[in-house]
């Protein structure tokens, strides 16, 4: 029970930080927080497979591919808690009082008997144990998770994989076009500039500035940058979006 | 296979026909008419040999009963009694008569669709006329909805705007009283079930003896769609928006024989089905029947548009079919029935001759006319004895069931009738005033070329006037038929309300 | 102690879901493995395939279900297989055969290239930027995402899962195998990304939200009865009071499956993803997901719930009303004839709430009268088709940029193209319940079920709010028939395929009007749900 | 065993206002993670109250699920991402009315 | 008072069957109907035989009418009630209604004057409409008019009555309205059949009551169930008999129709307006005696109305300067002393009939009068622009004059005879009554006199190119016949004949007590029509008669221009409410009506329009509401199992 009554108030006001910070990675440092406090009570709930699972799987596998679309995206930007859309954040929070205290009240109400406990069925180990129910009783449902992750894979090759379409370059080639570029319509030989991770934010979202401050759109990664109608000129005002949500 | 199913297949195939042939051949259009025409005509000759056959006083005839839904009770079961058998033959004899009036009607749109949408009309009305069987009369009463609604919206006399508008309100009243219907069907459904086996048939229902208060809400349910179909003040509205901008052909077929699926679905279904309950509201019906009579004569006075009056006539008249209804005696009940096949005659010759002044002059307001007798001196007299037929003047068969229907009302509280009475003169003054702004008076510049009836229009109104005499001075043809049904109705009602037959009070 | 028993698993009746499963991998291998040129008609084949044999596999096996006598007087067919967490009873084979049937139909939709001038409706390149060079280069070669196929494949399998789950474990991984394709399918428009993406992401979103409510309910559930098969709950609902962490359970699970149903307040999704999601998407979903959420619910509440159906019963009624009422005037307003068919789809989905709350247990029920499941069964045969085929047709009418959905520009399509107006003026008919039509049968037997409950005011204010629902419809058939073309859409002759999925769809509709019997025999033949 | 279903409770309720409140794609989805670990806890801490594993194996299909869901799902929100460089919820929010 | 009949002596309708001569009864009414058919649906072939086979027709009816009336003759007196059944005109359950013709004196007596008049008239209007291009469709509605009225007066049976009744109301207004390209025409004819109409709605009535009452409305039956029926019952139907009496014999408060009828073909208006349809209220009164008999106090409401009618006509009479309409109000004024004498009872019905038939001779022979002068003035009725006329129209000023002799009773012509019993009952039933009756008298010859001297004597006023002439022989000849008819009418009383020969069908009463002896009455009746006549002469006859009508009169005078403000009474209390509020309503049926259901769809529309705003498209309301949703899920289960 100590576990318990340590882990739980962390794991809460863990939680309740996932409401207020304003970086996305810090809200992924408290979640990875709660998960790590639930696989402790998973010990001691007698579930030693869960443990390692939600330990490996939930925060090793899952919680760190959140990261990494984090970082792709603009770990460091600042999230803005302005709420724009009028009285929701009230009516959420109101919601979520009403609903939580609903739920409270409700299980409070239910008196468990006391427990049974798991030495029986852990007897053989709970790996063991776990893996009799998991093929016999749910094999279908095992099976029918193949499912799930064939179309997991599926869709994010559809989504992120953009499918080359026409033959690669070669390093020669490409020399070739560049310099015949260059001499036609004088673009530039030299490489792309670099963005402005290093100097502004984290992400490769984010464009390098010239020295007179104006943007170098020549600085983001092709696939970034939305695309923009032909009749719009230039580049949108990403600097005065500073104070806007989402990553810069 | 029943002669009724017969009558029912025969326009429905031709209308088919009448979409399918032009393509086949010549000049599309008169092929269409004349296909069309020509199947009314059989189906009339078909109707009338049924009519030939019919035995008086002898039931349920022409029967047909095949399984249908059979797990759900519904029955493909058709059959007429004395009062359907005068539905349906009003039916047969209309749509030709309208057939020949709205010639020229459709010539600018599509020609074949409107009149086969008119014989698919009259095969589901046919239907509804003859359906014994709960589930199939709504199943056609619905239906029927739907060529209206493309009649209505499709062919006006409105504009485009006014016409669809007008389409849309008729459809969703119609529909607003179908579902409420269809509560109470599936009512029906729920209590047959219960009581062991579903079924639909009229007469296994009616032999159910509904009563107590499922029977009043489901009576409830039928007569609300009934009312609203009729109509009944005040769920009138949609009659006068649907006349003014419909053709008045499509007019003629929906007043005159659409509507009176209200009318006689009140009398086989509230009555029949709901005796308890048609007692227990009979207060209720007459009232609004009284209003209806009064309301919709006011109304038709104060119309401009000769559609909408004619349209408004109609809220009156069947506040006297309905009073007639529910007044519960036999002189009531036949003169109801009665006054159904009159107002489809007198209306309908209202409708087209209404219809032909406006083909001529291109509107249908009242004071756009003047002086018509002067140049179209046949034309007029026929819309005199329209006129004189809606305001009931004796000697024309709507004086005879006006009469029995306010003798009725009189015996059942002398004050209905005394107030239904009231409805003959107001009838005085909106059918004469009518005619007095329209047809007499200087001959008004617009009006100064006008043809009078060529021969096709005349022999399209000449039956109509010609029934409405005949039957003014001999409707025993009619009584002899409608009575024994009615007595059947009103005995059943009588014999199911009577506590003795209920489980004998001593 | 751990002695692990094989399970038993009926294969010979599981052959439908194996045949789609192993379509679907088989599909994924032929995007490995089959040339690009060559793809895109191999996946079509192979999925027409899979789907046909599962079809024929389908039909043998709901001939082979054996009869079990259980509750004394109804009778269910079927049995219970894969550690009891399957049930292949008459109502799935019957759903079984709905859902193969709509996605054969779903199929010739998503094949049909002729309408857009030999374009898919997919994308093709959908990681590409939309407005990219990348995306118009492979607009240039006609690419496709033939991925499309297999991801239908999995969701076929899902939905033909989740009515067959006899568990809350395997009915939430059927939910999120059915859910996933879809989420995917629903941004891979071809036209009007933005949109697409964006419905994907909403509908990704909400569903995943929804979904966890769907767990927690599922989670407190085991906590009531210790096992998460229906049959064990059922037992614990009759066997014990019903407590807070019962009715928790009970409320949260419908929440889940309400929300794939469509219901309000649930049902904000759905005119956006319909809207969003290409229409041969929209067309398939919309009816197929309906049937399999419907068709869980009634698993879930009849029988794992079934006992305690006086305490669901009234949440139902709310729900159902508001579905309804929402549904039907919101539809109202709109101008986008693919967000009116959404929202009237919600108005259906109240519809049918009204049938599953018809429940009663069998001995209420008078032999041979229509039982809540038949007339919810038959419900969605009626709207399915009708719903696929009118979304077939909106993906009819064109202008050069794509679909025409704007209401105001169907105007008047009635006098250029009788036959596509005619055709959806009938569906919209069904679906208004006008008699003749599978909408009208359909319409009744759920209403008479809710009825024969006691449900009356759900029936009444069942009928109202068809009369404020067939206002839009009837509103439609107005604006293309009845009205000046404005000459901005036109309608395009479609392929054969299409041409067969509408027509299918058609027919179904007039023949289940005319002659619903047969369909309703089969149905009372499916029986009830095995417990 | 309450208090564990009432701390899963608790969990669930703010991973259910952390949906509605945040903005971000990213950190809206990580809420619905939450959720579904409140559930992980609710299963596992009834496992052991009925003595069944059924709950711990419920609790690793959660796992399996949400990986598969948030592979789809980290997907759906890079292609949005790409489309308006915004990670915001709110600004896809042209489908409507 | 009246000396009530007892119960038993109150004769019953019991006819026989019609055999012999009698069995043609049914022609009476169907050869003119007939000839109706053949001229309206025959169209432009019959256009130049029309009028002759017209007046064909209604002269067979006469000559068979003549011949019935002989073979009644000589039939015993309490064996002269026969009836003809044609066929069952409708018969549902208990309420059977036959076509049914009954003969009897009464009726016959109505046969006559129809048809004879009537036959006259018809000549009479060959020539008189001779220039009309609508010539034959106007010897059609003339046909059909007589057949109606005969339909009316040979019924069996309350309904079949009803529908004579209407049909003449049909007839007249067809007749009025006859030069309906005069928006004055047809405005008066509809005025006629709606007012009539209303009066219809008393009759229809009553006779729902007598079947209620009685099971039947033959007047056999009704006749042999009245006595047995409650007072309060019997009254209600008098009265409202009355009421259908008054629509259609122009009767106060219905009388408004009649002046405007005058815009009818002149024919017309001597046939109808004069000579028959008016007086079927007369003949609906004395036909339901047995009824009256037991309502006295109906037969009181019926004096009431009477006495007013007969002095408000004679007033208005007096004011006219159109002739058609001074002779319009005279006839109202007539019919007043008809139903005076009906009112009376038993004692006055014979008189009210005589009086009935002397009036329609020489109302009909006045009203063609002065359709000749018409004829002569190029259809100028302002006798303002007659004068001096008699020597220019001798055969039209001799024959008027009989006319107007017979209408102020001047002794030996018909009217004195008629008109002096009449007053007489009047005295006998009270001398109030009486003294109105007298006043009357007076008036009557005041204003014919007026009439009389404005169109024949004093100062020609005609316009230079207005050229009076004589009328064709086919228009005097009627002219001819009934002036004779007009003086030698009274033959009828002689004897007591007519109170004999209508004994069977209205009883026979005593000769009424008198304040003065008869003879007495006579003189002072006498007297008194003299000073009326002397009044006109020195008003009149004396003076220059401008040529438009003085509009510095006083207030009387020009009330009695105004009718005596019956028109603009109706149209306070009826016409002008109606109108308003058929405005009313009809904008209570848009509004409310329509209204409340077109609202209700708006509302709908509106709340759509306002919920789709939550609609927002953020993903994160979804979500809310999706919260919101399982909140009331769990609350409803909640609330459901623990409440």
């Amino acid at each position: 029970m100590t576990a318990f009554w340590v882990l739980a108030p962390v794991m809460v006001a863990a939680a309740l930080g996932l409401l207020f910070v304003r970086k996305a990675v810090h809200a992924a440092l408290l979640l990875a927080t709660v998960m790590m406090s639930l696989a402790v009570l998973y010990l001691v709930l007698e579930a030693p497979f869960l443990f390692a699972v939600q330990i490996i799987v939930y925060t090793g596998a899952i919680l760190m591919l959140f990261l990494f679309v984090l970082m792709l995206i603009g770990a460091e930007s600042r999230l803005s808690l302005v709420e724009t859309i009028k009285g929701q954040r009230v009516l959420a929070v109101l919601g979520g009082l009403v609903l939580g205290s609903l739920l409270v009240i409700a299980i409070g109400q239910v008196t468990l008997a006391s427990p049974v406990g798991l030495e029986a069925a852990n007897s053989g180990g709970n790996v063991e144990g776990l893996a009799d129910v998991l093929f016999s009783t749910y094999v279908f449902a095992f099976e029918a998770t193949a499912a799930l992750l064939i179309t997991a894979a599926l869709g994010a090759m559809v989504l992120a994989h953009p499918e080359r379409l026409t033959p690669k370059e070669s390093q020669q080639e490409m020399a070739a076009r560049r310099v015949r570029e260059y001499a036609e319509h004088g673009r530039h030989l030299g490489p792309l500039p670099a963005p402005g991770v290093y100097a502004r934010h984290n992400s490769v979202a984010t464009p390098a500035l010239a020295p007179d401050g104006s943007v170098i759109e020549a600085s983001i990664n092709r696939t970034l940058v939305p695309p923009r109608p032909a009749d719009e000129p230039d580049l949108p005002e990403l600097a005065a979006d500073e104070d806007e949500e989402g990553p810069q | 296979m029943s002669v009724l199913t017969v009558l029912i297949l025969i326009p429905l195939l031709g209308a088919a026909l009448t979409v399918l042939v032009p393509r086949v051949a010549g000049d599309p259009r008169a092929i269409a008419k004349m296909v069309a025409l020509g199947t009314s005509l059989v189906t009339l000759a078909a109707a009338l040999a049924m009519a030939a056959q019919y035995n008086v006083g002898s039931g349920m005839q022409f029967t047909e009963q095949r399984d249908w839904i059979p797990s759900l009770g519904i029955h493909y079961a058709v059959g007429v009694d004395g009062l359907g058998l005068v539905m349906v033959l009003l039916t047969a004899f209309l749509v030709p008569v309208v057939i020949a009036a709205s010639w020229h009607d459709a010539d600018d749109r599509n020609t074949a669709a409107y009149f086969a949408l008119m014989l698919a009309l009259q095969g589901l009305a046919i239907g509804v006329f003859s359906a014994t069987d709960v589930f199939l009369f709504y199943v056609l009463f619905e239906a029927t909805l739907i060529p209206a609604y493309f009649l209505i919206g499709g062919y006006g006399i409105a504009s485009r705007p006014e016409r669809a508008r007008a389409a849309v309100k008729f459809l969703i009243f119609m529909l607003a009283g179908g579902l409420v219907m269809l509560a109470a069907v599936i009512g029906l459904y729920v209590l047959t079930a219960r009581a062991g086996e579903p079924t639909y048939l009229i007469a296994e229902l009616s032999a159910l003896g509904i009563s107590g208060e499922a029977g009043r809400w489901l009576f409830v349910g039928f007569f609300f769609a009934f009312a609203v179909k009729a109509p009944l003040f005040p769920v009138h509205t949609w009659l006068p928006d649907t006349t003014a901008a419909a053709t008045p052909g499509t007019s003629v077929l929906l007043v005159c024989v659409l509507d009176k699926i209200g009318t006689y679905g009140m009398l086989r279904f509230c009555l029949e089905l709901f005796p308890e309950a048609s007692l227990w509201a009979t207060p209720l019906v007459v009232v609004l029947a009284l209003i209806s009579i009064v309301y919709g004569a006011f109304l038709a006075i104060g119309q401009e548009n000769m559609l909408r009056l004619i349209g408004l006539t109609s809220l009156s008249h069947f506040g006297f079919i309905v009073l007639g209804i529910f007044v519960f005696n036999l002189q009531g009940g036949t003169g109801a029935v009665l006054y159904m096949v009159n107002h489809g005659l007198a209306t309908a010759a209202l409708f087209l001759v209404a219809g032909y002044l406006i083909r001529r002059r291109g509107s249908a307001l009242i004071r756009d006319f003047g002086g018509v007798e002067k140049v179209a001196p046949v034309m007029a007299g026929m819309l005199l004895i329209g006129a004189l037929a809606t305001a009931g003047l004796p000697g024309l068969s709507t004086f005879i069931s006006e009469f029995l229907v306010l003798v009725a009302a009189f015996a059942y509280a002398w004050w209905a009738g005394a107030i239904a009475v009231t409805g003959i003169v107001l009838a005085a003054i909106y059918v004469l005033w009518m005619y007095q702004r329209m047809m007499t008076g200087p001959v008004r510049p617009a009006t100064e070329g006008f043809a009078d009836l060529s021969r096709r229009e005349l022999s399209a109104v000449v039956p109509l006037v010609v029934a409405l005499v005949v039957f003014g001075f001999f409707p025993k043809p009619l009584t002899d038929v409608i009575n024994p049904a009615v007595e059947d109705t009103l005995v059943h009602v009588e014999d199911s309300t009577d506590p003795m037959s209920l489980g004998g009070a001593e | 102690m751990n002695e692990f028993t094989i399970p038993e698993i009926a294969y010979l009746e599981l052959l439908p879901l194996l045949i789609v499963f192993g379509g679907a991998i088989v599909g994924v291998g032929v995007e490995a493995f089959v040339g690009r040129s060559a793809r895109r008609t191999v996946e079509i084949a192979l999925t027409s395939a899979t789907l046909v044999a599962a079809l024929v596999a389908c039909i043998w096996v709901g001939g082979r279900l054996p009869v079990v006598e259980h509750g004394g007087t109804a009778t269910a067919r079927g049995l219970l297989t894969a550690g009891d967490t399957l049930a292949i009873d008459g109502p799935t084979v019957f759903l079984w055969g709905l859902v193969l049937l709509i996605s054969l139909a779903g199929v010739l939709l998503f094949a049909e290239r002729k309408v857009s001038a030999g374009l898919p409706a997919f994308a093709g390149q959908a990681a590409a930027t939309p407005g990219s060079r990348a995306e118009r280069e492979a607009d240039a070669l006609g690419l496709e995402h033939t991925e499309v196929y297999p991801l239908m494949l999995f969701a076929v399998a899902g939905m033909m899962m989740f009515p067959a789950a006899n568990d809350l474990l395997v009915m939430f991984v059927a939910l999120e195998v059915l859910s996933l394709p879809l989420y995917l399918l629903t941004g891979l428009a071809r036209r009007r990304r933005m949109l697409s993406q964006e419905a994907a992401m909403k509908y990704f979103l909400l569903g995943a939200f929804a979904s966890g409510f769907f767990l927690y309910g599922a989670a407190l559930t085991y906590g009531y009865a210790g096992s998460m098969k229906f049959a064990q709950i059922n037992e614990a609902v009759r066997n014990s009071e019903g407590n807070g962490l019962l009715l928790l359970g009970i409320g949260l699970l419908c929440v889940g499956l309400l929300f794939k149903v469509g219901a309000v307040p649930f049902h904000q999704w759905t005119p956006d993803v319909y809207q969003g999601a290409p229409t041969a998407v929209t067309a398939w979903m919309a009816a197929g997901t309906k049937v399999a959420a419907i068709g869980a619910l009634l698993r879930l509440l009849h029988v794992a719930f079934g006992s305690a159906a006086w305490s669901w019963q009234p949440m139902l009624w709310v729900i159902a009303l508001a579905t309804m009422a929402a549904g039907a005037v919101l539809a109202i307003a709109q101008t986008d004839v693919k967000r009116m068919l959404a929202y009237s789809s919600i108005a259906h989905a109240g519809f049918m709430l009204a049938g599953v709350l018809g429940f009663q247990s069998a001995a209420d029920l008078a032999p041979g009268q229509l039982s809540a499941t038949q007339a919810v069964l038959f419900y969605l045969v009626a709207y399915g088709f009708a719903v696929l085929a009118a979304f077939a047709l909106v993906g009819l009418v064109r202008d050069a940029s794509g679909e025409v959905t704007e209401l105001a520009r169907w105007a008047g399509i009635g006098k250029e193209s009788p036959l596509l107006a005619g055709a959806f003026a009938f569906l919209l008919l069904a679906m208004a319940g006008i008699p003749l039509t599978s909408g009208f049968i359909g319409k009744w037997a759920v209403f008479s079920v809710a009825g024969a409950a006691g449900a009356w005011p759900i029936v009444v204010a069942g009928v109202l709010f068809s009369v404020v629902a067939a206002f839009f419809y009837v509103r439609v058939i107005m604006l293309m028939f009845f009205t000046e073309p404005t000459g901005t859409a036109a309608v395009v002759r479609p392929s054969w395929a299409t041409t067969a999925a509408i027509s299918a769809g058609v027919a179904v509709t007039v023949v289940l009007g005319v002659l619903p019997g047969p369909v309703l025999e089969l149905a009372a033949h499916a029986g009830e749900f095995l417990r | 065993m309450t208090e564990y279903v009432i701390l899963s409770a608790i969990l669930f309720t703010i991973g259910a206002v952390g949906v509605l409140v945040r903005r971000n794609a990213l950190v809206v989805f990580m809420c619905v993670e939450l959720m579904l670990n409140a559930c992980n806890l609710a299963f596992v801490a009834f496992a052991r109250q009925h003595g069944n594993l059924d709950g711990q194996v419920a609790a690793f299909f959660v796992m399996v699920v949400a990986a598969a869901e948030v592979v789809v799902g980290l997907a759906i929100i890079m292609t949005i991402f790409r489309a308006r460089r915004s990670a915001s919820v709110d600004d896809a929010s042209l489908l409507r009315y | 008072m009246t000396p009530l009949l007892a119960a038993a002596e109150i004769p019953v309708v019991a006819p026989v069957a019609a055999d012999g001569v009698l069995a043609w009864a049914w022609l009476l009414v169907a050869l003119p109907l007939a000839g109706s058919v053949i001229l309206l649906v025959g169209g432009r072939f019959t256009d130049s035989f029309g009028h002759w086979l017209g007046t064909a027709t209604a002269a067979a009816s006469f000559v068979l009418g003549v011949t019935i009336f002989v073979a009644l003759l000589g039939r015993p007196a309490d064996d002269r009630s026969i009836s003809q059944h044609l066929w069952t005109w409708f018969d549902v359950g208990d309420f059977q209604v036959s076509m049914e013709l009954l003969v009897d004196p009464l009726s016959l007596l109505f046969v006559l004057l129809i048809t004879g008049v009537g036959s006259l008239i018809h000549l009479y209007s060959v020539g008189y409409m001779a220039h009309d291009p609508r010539r034959r469709r106007f010897f059609g509605y003339l046909n059909l008019f007589v057949a109606a009225m005969l339909m009316l007066v040979l019924a069996g049976d309350y309904v079949g009555l009803f529908l004579g009744w209407e049909g003449v109301g049909l007839a007249s207004y067809l007749l009025i309205g006859f030069w309906q390209h005069k928006p004055s025409a047809a405005a008066a004819a509809k005025k006629a059949f709606v007012m009539n109409r209303v009066g219809d709605m008393g009759l229809s009535l009553a006779i729902m009551t007598m079947f209620v009452a009685f099971g039947t409305t033959a007047y056999a039956g009704v006749s042999e169930a009245a006595s047995g029926a409650s007072e309060a019952t019997l009254t209600a139907i008098g009265i409202l008999l009355l009421v259908g009496a008054c629509g259609k014999s122009a009767q106060v408060p219905l009388q408004g129709w009649l002046l405007d009828a005058m815009e009818g073909p002149t024919p017309v208006s001597a046939l109808i307006h004069a000579a028959t349809m008016v007086t079927a209220g007369v003949y609906l009164i004395v036909r339901s005696n047995f009824i009256y008999e037991l309502a006295p106090t109906a037969q009181t409401v019926v004096v009431v109305v009477a006495v007013v009618t007969l002095l408000w006509g004679a007033i208005i009479g007096c004011a006219k300067d159109d002739i058609k309409k001074a002779l319009a109000g005279s006839t109202m004024s007539q019919i007043g002393y008809m139903m005076l004498a009906a009112g009376l009872g038993v004692a006055g019905y014979a008189f009210a009939i005589f009086h009935l038939i002397t009036h329609g001779f020489f109302k009909a022979n006045m009203f063609l009068g002065a359709g000749s002068v018409m004829h002569a003035m190029d259809d100028d009725v302002d006798m303002r622009h007659y004068g001096g006329l008699r020597k220019l129209l001798p055969v039209t000023f001799l024959t008027f004059a009989f006319g107007y002799l017979a209408i102020i009773g001047f002794p030996g012509f018909s009217g004195f005879w008629s008109k002096d019993l009449i007053i007489e009952v009047a005295f006998g039933h009270s001398t109030l009554v009486g003294l109105a009756a007298l006043l009357g008298a007076g008036i009557t010859a005041f204003y014919m006199t007026r009439l009389m001297l404005m169109t024949f004597f004093t100062d020609r006023r005609w316009e230079p190119d207005v050229h009076p002439h004589e009328s064709p022989k086919v228009m005097t000849i009627p002219l001819i016949v009934l002036a004779a008819l007009s003086l030698l009418g009274g033959v009828l009383v002689i004897g007591g004949w007519i109170g004999d020969f209508l004994e069977p069908v209205v009883g026979h009463a005593p000769h009424p007590e008198l304040p003065v002896p008869a003879i007495v009455l006579t003189l002072i009746i006498t007297a008194v029509v003299a000073v009326g006549v002397a009044l006109a002469w020195l008003l009149v006859g004396r003076q220059e008669v401008p040529r438009t009508a003085p509009q510095d009169v006083s207030f009387a005078t020009r009330a009695a221009r105004a009718d005596l403000y019956g028109d603009a009474i109706n149209d306070t209390l009826v016409v002008r409410p109606g109108a308003a509020l058929t405005r009313g309503l009809v904008g209570f049926d848009s509004g409310v009506v329509d209204g409340a259901i077109e609202g209700g769809a708006r509302g709908i529309g509106g709340l759509s329009g306002a919920l789709r705003m939550l609609q927002t498209g953020y993903v994160r309301s979804y979500a809310l509401s999706i919260l919101v949703g399982v909140i009331v899920v769990v609350l409803a289960l909640l609330v459901v199992n623990w409440a």
